[in-house]
């Protein structure tokens, strides 16, 4: 019984032809009809046949009958050439390398060498085991339990969305933040102070913006009251004024005939005033 | 019946619809009830897991208690806040309630919309109402998240911050803005 | 303190680590016990749900007993990989990190790139960098979800498969291709 070969179960491939197994073939290379092709496609290629014709016949890696390998290997592939199936170029080179193993072991060996070092078959041998042992592997590998055939894992839960991650901050920045600026305040221009300036003034808008509706005596469009060419800032005073004037109900909204809306003086409580 | 149910659903990475489940438990004997047992889930939940019907199946949902925690391993790592925030942020605890011109005042700069959204999205700031001023502006303050975060009991346990020429601080910019 | 655990590996779509756990829980007072609960959870499962201990961290499984249950739903033995697939897949698990040639020269065939692009689509392998010999070919190695999907705890899980004669079989293809 062959020595090397890994300690797995039979040969990785469970070769089947036509539901039966094919340990249990005769030995004179019966394949039934269109079998072939199936059963050389079970290969991964000439390696894994040439180590399963080895496994087949009981022999040992290590010390490998490369005459009677080589003529089995052979009608093989003179049986699918006979049956005109394509084979890979890779079986053609394996013939070709057992051939060329096989003529020298026909050579005297050279009496001082090391045997080992010398023996022809022994990078074949070492791939035949470097193969047996991928598939000791994969067969090792299979067998473990696995998602989706052995066992099914809690797929991740949804969850509500998730409050934002608190900023590392402590109470001693705010602390530390507040007393520099009341040590330090700033010397800019202050934003609440323009609105409270003369020219900007709420209040001031106000009061202009009234008596333009009252000497026009008409609605006026929105933009009419709003001051030409004016800055951001003094637009927004404007409009502001404006929605003063109508939360005080001095001026008014009136929806016009020809659409839209017009602002007007409201009779009512501002116009006298 | 409940755990075979939930097996199912924990297993699935998609909403399971009512002829789904009804088609794997089929007519058989053994899953008799799976029904109620959906229907008890829907309303009970199971531990920190509840069933939701969406999308037109039923799903799995942590209960929404366990968010500041889940929030801890899903959250992207903290970042510390800007200078800019964490002035106005300064300035909302120790003036509240106080306006945006009126942080603006005190820091001499504009504020951002972005700064505010920042602080309101982390719970820390919120709207308490409005000043009877023209243009009714909002007045801001800290929330009670604000006081928990920090471990404050209140806002008088805010640290008092005592400059040498003291009080100046303690003009109220609605004063000037008045 | 047990459901908050359970919340935290429910929302998680891989193992976590004692360390991330650790990371999470802090030293929150609210949390001590979590090491216990965890323990616990590990005899005794919840409901369906089994802990395990996977590719070098906690995850949650559903009980194999609902397995016949879960197979209706799920189908039998979903896609499973082409012998060629498996044996390119048993390569790179027991011989990482290794190139294609590599891979090339221990099955003896050529390799295509179609089962490369499989494993590599199921999220098992990846590439973990360049060997510096000519033509700097990419070195395969195997990912966590490679343990978790094989439930392996780590590479060191791996069974180990031995040749009679041993030893042969170590010769590292590398070496030889090197």
């Amino acid at each position: 019984m062959g020595g090397a070969v890994a300690e797995v179960r039979p040969p990785a491939c469970a070769i089947q032809v036509l539901g039966q197994p094919m340990e249990s073939l005769p030995d004179g290379l019966f394949i039934p009809p269109d079998a072939l092709e199936v059963f050389l496609e079970d290969f991964s290629g000439p390696l894994e046949l040439l180590l399963w014709l080895i496994r087949r016949n009981r022999m040992d890696i290590r010390d490998i009958p490369v005459a009677e390998v080589t003529r089995q290997y052979l009608r093989y592939l003179h049986e699918a050439r006979r049956r005109n199936l394509e084979l890979a170029a890779e079986y053609l080179l394996m013939a070709a390398w057992l051939a060329e193993i096989k003529a020298r072991m026909l050579l005297p060996a050279p009496v001082a060498a090391e045997d080992e070092d010398l023996d022809p078959r022994l990078e074949l041998a070492r791939r035949l085991e470097a193969l047996a042992l991928v598939q000791g592997q994969t067969a090792a590998l299979n067998a473990l339990p696995q998602a989706g055939r052995d066992f099914w894992v809690a797929r991740p839960v949804a969850h509500h969305a998730l409050p934002p991650t608190p900023p590392q901050v402590a109470l001693t920045d705010i602390v530390q933040c507040w007393r520099q600026l009341l040590l330090d305040p700033p010397r800019k221009p202050l934003p609440v102070h323009t609105l409270t300036s003369a020219h900007m003034g709420l209040r001031q808008r106000m009061v202009v913006l009234l008596r333009i509706c009252r000497r026009e005596s008409r609605p006026c469009l929105l933009a009419e009251l709003l001051p030409p060419l004016a800055d951001r800032l003094a637009l927004a005073v404007s409009l502001l004024a404006i929605l003063e004037l109508l939360r005080q109900q001095a001026l008014a909204l009136v929806e016009h005939e020809s659409g839209g809306w017009r602002v007007v003086v409201n009779e009512q409580t501002g116009g006298s005033g | 019946m409940r755990e075979r149910l939930l097996a199912l659903l924990l297993s699935s990475g998609e909403p399971l619809s009512s002829d789904h489940l009804a088609t794997v438990f089929g007519d058989d004997p053994d899953f008799t009830g799976w029904e109620t047992a959906l229907d008890a889930l829907l309303t009970e939940g199971y531990g920190p897991l509840q069933l939701v019907f969406v999308a037109g199946g039923y799903r799995l949902r942590i209960h929404p208690c366990h968010n500041s925690l889940l929030a801890r391993l899903h959250g992207e790592t903290p970042r510390s806040l800007s200078k800019a925030a964490l002035e106005t942020l300064a300035v909302i605890a120790y003036q509240q309630p106080v306006t945006r011109p009126e942080i603006e005042h005190r820091r001499g700069v504009a504020l951002s919309a972005q700064i505010m959204q920042q602080l309101q999205e982390r719970g820390w700031i919120t709207v308490a109402g409005h000043r009877e001023t023209p243009g009714r502006p909002a007045l801001w303050v800290t929330t009670p998240e604000f006081l928990e975060h920090f471990s404050l009991v209140s806002l008088e346990s805010l640290p008092v911050v005592q400059t040498r020429n003291g009080g100046v601080h303690q003009d109220s910019p609605q004063d000037e803005a008045g």
